[in-house]
């Protein structure tokens, strides 16, 4: 069974230099093909692994030595244990999904070969992120996607701004690596190996932290500060919502479903050292939390289409890293998939949106598209109910379980007040974008048509994968299906000690529903008609303005990191440079210019004068060699 | 050193310098007598019988003239002048082997003054040293024609050193010896059974070239280049009054003695007769050795005396001499 | 008796160099140099070496100085009357530097252990000079002699009369 | 022959020697005196040799003043010759004229 997992993580890379360096192809269509049939290809790997899973219930392991320095052994091991498995059938599945769908969408776009080869080369990073036995693999993958993302953001560099975009995401990218390297170190450090199986066993062991409980936390917080900065956490997700720079499939794939979730993944695969630091935990729930209710706030007043799917993708990771504080790895990642589901299907109506009012991308300027676009409509809506927590969709199941999680602990109400009003406000600005964008009339003024078959079927899978993805995880309180997704990461993540909750699970689901259909209803009320929603701007103006300018959150950065960076090195360069540096370079040289002109006052001419000079040297030598001798 | 040593060491100086003093007036005149008879004229004959007195009218008259010092000349250099040309004259004195030895209280004494085994060597080293005297006189009376006088006549003796010094070599490898009183006893006796050992049988060119050197020290005929040139006046010693001129006339004579001294040494037998032994020469005088210790002073000096006589007979020929 | 010539000659032979450095005029001290070889001569001789003392006579006094003179008097260096010498603080400094240097000197002629003082040379030592010279010393004599001709040769090109013309005399 | 002297006299005379020759050398700026004072200096050096030589029985020392004396010839002749070069040169002998070298 190794073969498939080699060819799993292979395959996209062979796209990728197939369209980038070997083929080079112009049309949408040859590159779009190629690429789309390598990623599905790792996706039916993917799926034979996961059946072999399934049957053997041992994960695949392959290893070979990579490097040592000093006293660490480090090999490049592929391993497919069951985490793995979600996580790679997601990756896959919704990869080649969205590849699919961008053969429409790259249609008559300049160079789509680079494009395809840039997707590709992501999958590739992506899968052997996942794969990745040990932390430093894993960080290879790590920068793998980042760059990928950067290439992708960035990708019609013509446009300063989308470079610029780029940057920004690749620098805030970099930030957290930095802390996930130190992360990465201190776990050397502490338990002199870097390899996942080992880790455990070493700590296992050790028996948790006994003395050195602050160096763990420390361990732990700097990865937490690794998996903001890619999952877009309160610091370091500036760049998240700037990254709507790039072509909407990549919006769809890397910071829908795949990229943003690595932070999550990276946890959950180190959840048996992040289960004996309290602290940390705290902290990554209470980020998650307030992450969650400032984006979903940001979100309500945005009129980009995208930015409002980005804003709302912040909250939802939010609320991912709210369970992962809470102990709650399991709904974590079933969140992950399906937000996954949903939010690519968003995503990509959102693209198809944008394809058919040629390149329109502000919900002022459209509605009415139901009219134009009904399948379009449909899978947007389904995802939208998703999205929002209408019950019996994907939503519902993964967010109540998280929502429900949260409710524990000394804090357990606050985390739970911030997730469920983030989850609110998720149904009112879903509410807000699908009345605006699909009903009233039509303002723009291109004329929207339903795109292409070959951009609609992925839309209709990912609708699909929105609804049915739930039951899945299925809470025993319905009694309907077992918990599937609950056994099966089991083998991997051990279940939180069953502590009290403060709400009995049913009364918190109820609450949860309750806020969403509110929310949902809301939003509809309030902008299907035109006249309303100008009543309601008029009310919340100042609140609108201070969401719309995003907390001013660029401006506050700008003012504290970039401007005293720039003066600094402003200083540098103006004066410590020329006065210290160059000082300290031409003072040998004068030194030497002041010798010589020193010495020369000895060069009279006279002979005599050089005779009588060499025999006082003659004289000193003499002197003192014989200086033993003449006592 | 006895008293009685010290005696017989004055004594000897006293003897063998007066004689040479002495010989040089007596030269003098007879070249004075020489040069006329050449000019057919008659020669000192005022003073004294044949003008015999006429050298020591001219010593007197030296004596009693007022010696002139030019005002810009340089006074030091131009006293030490002539006096540096006499000096080392004299000095060769003590080296010569004028006769073998005598006995006083039955001690036997060496005829010479001094009888050093580098004999020949200080002779020639002493010898070089009268060039200074006429450098310096040349060159203090500050005057260009005595500079020039006296620059011709030093270069002209230091040239014709040379040939001296390796003709006095080649007698050194003869005799075998630097002590000129060996090289004396050297030439006694008979060899080829025919010719006496002198030097001149034994070596003739070397003797030849010897007599042509010796006269180029003093610049005698046809040497006197100095001296005859127009514009030359007298040469060095043109600015010397009196006694000054008379040293260097005085010193003149006495290096000729001298050199005549050294050619009788090496070539003339020193104080031998020809074909006569030291040995049969004490059987006639019957065992006297100091008898015969006078015998060989007085053969040293009738030897050396006569060949000044050659040199004036040789200046008699000058344009047919065989250079 | 002996040391009293012996050292009557040295002081003669130190006055004699001192008025050669002094002299105010270079011909008297070539002069002054002349006397002061008679010394040494008379302390060579004093000492046994009486072949040295006649060369010392026959070849510095009688060749070497007289080179000298001829130069002084051709150049008409003599009237140039004083020409003492550098300021006054180089000659302070030279003479100490000297006197230290001398010092030392005698320093180390006093520390040299002698070799064992054999007997001192018997016969007349010209005889056994000429012996060594021609045959344990042959080479440096042969090679002097080779000396002596570049030397000739060399001195003829260095002030050769045609040569002067060209190097024209500038101020 | 000379009894053992005290070995220090000869010394002093030559080092006397030495160091009157070297002081002109430093001091005197006419050409003709400095080569002078040089021939001083060699002769101190030919007095110790002799002396030594004599005093421990070896001719050799002997044989170095002769060739000393030789090659001392040969110096002066040289000497000489430069500074009549120089005196065409420059008119005069004074050392200190000659400064072209000067740094």
């Amino acid at each position: 069974m190794n073969t498939p997992l080699i060819l799993m993580v292979l395959l996209p890379l062979a796209g990728s230099i197939l369209n980038g360096l070997i083929l080079r192809p112009h049309s949408a269509k040859r590159a779009g093909v190629i690429a789309t049939l390598f990623s599905t290809g790792s996706f039916i790997c993917a799926l034979l692994l996961f059946f072999n899973l399934l049957q053997t219930g041992t994960p695949v392991q392959i290893s070979t030595p990579w490097f040592t320095a000093g006293d660490l052994k480090l090999e490049w091991g592929l391993h497919f244990d069951w985490l793995t498995a979600v996580m790679a059938l997601v990756v896959t599945g919704i990869g080649s999904v969205i590849h699919l769908y961008s053969i429409g969408y790259m249609a008559h776009d300049r160079s789509p070969g680079r494009f395809f080869t840039y997707l590709n080369l992501f999958l590739c990073s992506m899968i052997t992120l996942i794969t990745s036995d040990n932390l430093v693999a894993l960080f290879v993958g790590w920068e793998g996607v980042g760059v990928c993302s950067y290439l992708l953001i960035g990708f019609w560099f013509e446009d300063i701004e989308k470079a610029n975009a780029g940057i920004k995401a690749f620098v805030v990218n970099r930030i957290g690596d930095a802390g996930f390297l130190i992360g990465i170190f201190l776990c050397f450090q502490l338990f002199h190996t870097l390899n996942f199986v080992d880790m455990s066993a070493a700590i296992s062991k050790l028996g948790g932290p006994g003395t050195s409980l602050g160096l763990w936390t420390l361990t732990t917080l700097c990865l937490f500060i690794g998996a903001t900065g890619k999952s877009a956490q309160i610091p370091l997700y500036v760049w998240l919502p700037d990254a709507m720079a790039g072509p909407t499939p990549v919006s769809a794939l890397i910071h829908a479903a795949t990229m943003v979730t690595a932070g999550i993944y990276m946890i959950t695969r180190m959840n048996f050292l992040f289960q004996f630091t309290p602290d940390t935990n705290l902290l990554i729930a209470f980020i998650g939390g307030l992450t969650a209710l400032m984006a979903a706030f940001i979100a309500t007043s945005q009129n980009d289409i995208k930015k409002v799917l980005a804003y709302s993708t912040v909250s939802q990771l939010g609320l991912m890293f709210l369970a992962l504080g809470s102990g709650a790895y399991i709904a974590a990642i079933f969140h992950v998939m399906t937000h996954a589901f949903f939010k690519a299907c968003l995503f990509l109506g959102a693209g198809s949106v944008i394809h058919a009012c040629h390149e329109e991308q502000d919900i002022r300027h459209m509605g009415g598209l139901k009219k134009y676009m009904p399948l379009t409509y449909w899978t947007f809506t389904v995802s939208t109910l998703a999205l929002a927590g209408f019950p019996l969709l994907a939503g519902f199941f993964s967010k109540d379980l998280i929502l429900y999680s949260a409710l524990q602990g000394k804090w357990g109400f606050l985390l739970w007040g911030l997730g469920s009003g983030a989850s609110l406000l998720t149904a009112f600005y879903m509410a807000r974008l699908h009345a605006l964008t699909f009903h009233g009339e039509y303002r723009g003024h291109a004329h929207p048509h339903e795109s292409p078959s070959v951009m609609t079927i992925p839309l209709v899978i990912l609708g699909i994968g929105a609804v049915f993805a739930g039951y899945l995880g299925m809470p025993e309180a319905f009694h309907l299906l077992p918990d599937y997704i609950a056994e099966f990461l089991g083998h991997v993540v051990k279940m939180p000690a069953e502590t009290e909750h403060l709400l009995p699970e049913l009364t918190a689901m109820g609450i949860a529903t309750s806020a969403a259909i509110i929310g949902l209803g809301i939003g509809y009320w309030f902008y299907l008609e035109p006249k309303r929603t100008e009543g309601l701007n008029s009310i919340m103006a100042p609140l609108r303005t201070l969401f719309a300018n995003k907390f001013y959150v660029d401006e506050i950065y700008g003012f504290i990191l970039v401007k005293p960076f720039k003066q600094f090195s402003l200083f540098l360069a103006r004066i410590f440079d020329p006065n210290v540096v160059d000082a300290g370079v031409m003072f040998p040289a004068k030194l030497a210019r002041m010798g010589g002109t020193a010495l020369s006052f000895f060069q009279i001419g006279s002979a005599q004068f050089y005779l009588l000079v060499m025999l006082l040297g003659g004289l000193a030598v003499f002197w003192y060699c014989l200086k033993g001798a003449l006592v | 050193m006895t008293g009685l040593e010290w005696i017989i060491l004055l004594s000897k100086l006293l003897v063998i310098y007066l004689t040479i003093v002495h010989v040089v007036p007596i030269m003098i005149w007879v070249e004075r007598k020489g040069a006329a008879l050449i000019q057919d004229r008659p020669g000192p004959n005022r003073v004294g019988p044949f003008g015999l007195l006429q050298p020591v009218a001219d010593a007197l008259k030296f004596l009693v003239k007022e010696d002139p010092i030019p005002n810009s000349v340089n006074r030091v250099l131009y006293a030490m002048g002539p006096f540096m040309t006499l000096v080392p004259a004299s000095l060769i004195v003590a080296v010569l082997p004028v006769g073998d030895f005598f006995e006083v209280q039955g001690k036997s004494y060496f005829m010479q003054i001094a009888d050093i085994n580098v004999g020949l060597l200080y002779l020639l080293s002493i010898s070089s040293l009268g060039i200074y005297g006429i450098l310096f006189g040349g060159w203090a009376s500050n005057n260009k024609y005595s500079l020039m006088g006296a620059m011709r006549s030093a270069s002209q003796i230091i040239s014709y050193e040379i040939p001296l010094g390796l003709a006095a070599v080649g007698a050194v490898t003869v005799y075998g010896t630097f002590s000129l009183r060996e090289m004396a006893l050297g030439q006694e006796g008979t060899f080829l059974a025919v010719l006496p050992r002198w030097g001149v049988f034994m070596q003739p060119i070397g003797f030849l070239v010897f007599f042509i050197s010796a006269f180029a020290e003093t610049n005698r005929l046809p040497f006197d280049l100095p001296e005859t040139e127009g514009e030359l006046v007298a040469g060095f010693h043109t600015e010397y009054g009196s006694m000054k001129f008379a040293t260097y006339f005085m010193a003149e004579y006495m290096n000729m003695a001298t050199i005549s001294g050294l050619m009788t040494t090496l070539y003339f037998g020193g104080w031998h007769l020809p074909y006569l032994t030291d040995a049969t020469l004490l059987g006639w005088l019957g065992g006297q050795r100091n008898l015969l210790a006078v015998l060989q002073f007085l053969i040293f000096f009738f030897q050396s005396c006569c060949l000044p006589a050659h040199f004036r007979l040789g200046a008699l020929d000058g344009a047919a001499f065989p250079l | 008796m002996k040391e009293l010539f012996f050292i009557f000659f040295s002081l003669y032979t130190i006055a004699a160099a001192l008025g050669v450095v002094l002299a105010k005029n270079p011909v008297y001290s070539a002069f002054s140099l002349i006397l002061s070889f008679f010394g040494l001569s008379a302390l060579y001789v004093m000492w046994g070496a009486t072949f040295i003392g006649m060369i010392q006579i026959l070849v510095y006094t009688g060749a070497i100085v007289v080179l000298f003179v001829f130069v002084v008097m051709l150049l008409d260096l003599g009237s140039v009357v004083t020409d003492h010498s550098h300021s006054w603080l180089t000659v302070m400094v030279s003479a100490i530097a000297v006197w230290f240097f001398s010092l030392l000197m005698l320093r180390t002629f006093n520390h040299t252990p002698l070799v064992a003082p054999a007997t001192p040379l018997a016969e007349s030592n010209t005889r056994l000079i000429s012996q060594l010279l021609f045959t344990e010393y042959l080479w440096p004599f042969e090679i002097l002699s080779i000396f002596l001709l570049a030397l000739i040769i060399a001195i003829y090109a260095l002030t050769r009369p045609d040569a002067a013309d060209k190097r024209k005399v500038h101020p | 022959m000379m009894e053992a002297q005290p070995i220090y006299w000869t010394h002093y005379v030559a080092t006397c020697l030495f160091a009157l020759g070297l002081l002109g050398f430093l001091i005197r700026k006419n050409a003709i005196t400095v080569l002078m004072c040089l021939e001083l200096m060699l002769n101190a050096a030919n007095l110790i040799l002799v002396e030594l030589s004599m005093r421990t029985g070896t001719p050799d020392g002997i044989i170095m003043v002769v060739f000393v004396i030789t090659v001392a010839a040969a110096e002066v002749a040289v000497g000489l010759g430069i500074v009549l070069n120089l005196y065409r040169l420059k008119e005069t002998v004074e050392l200190d004229a000659f400064k072209s070298l000067q740094g």
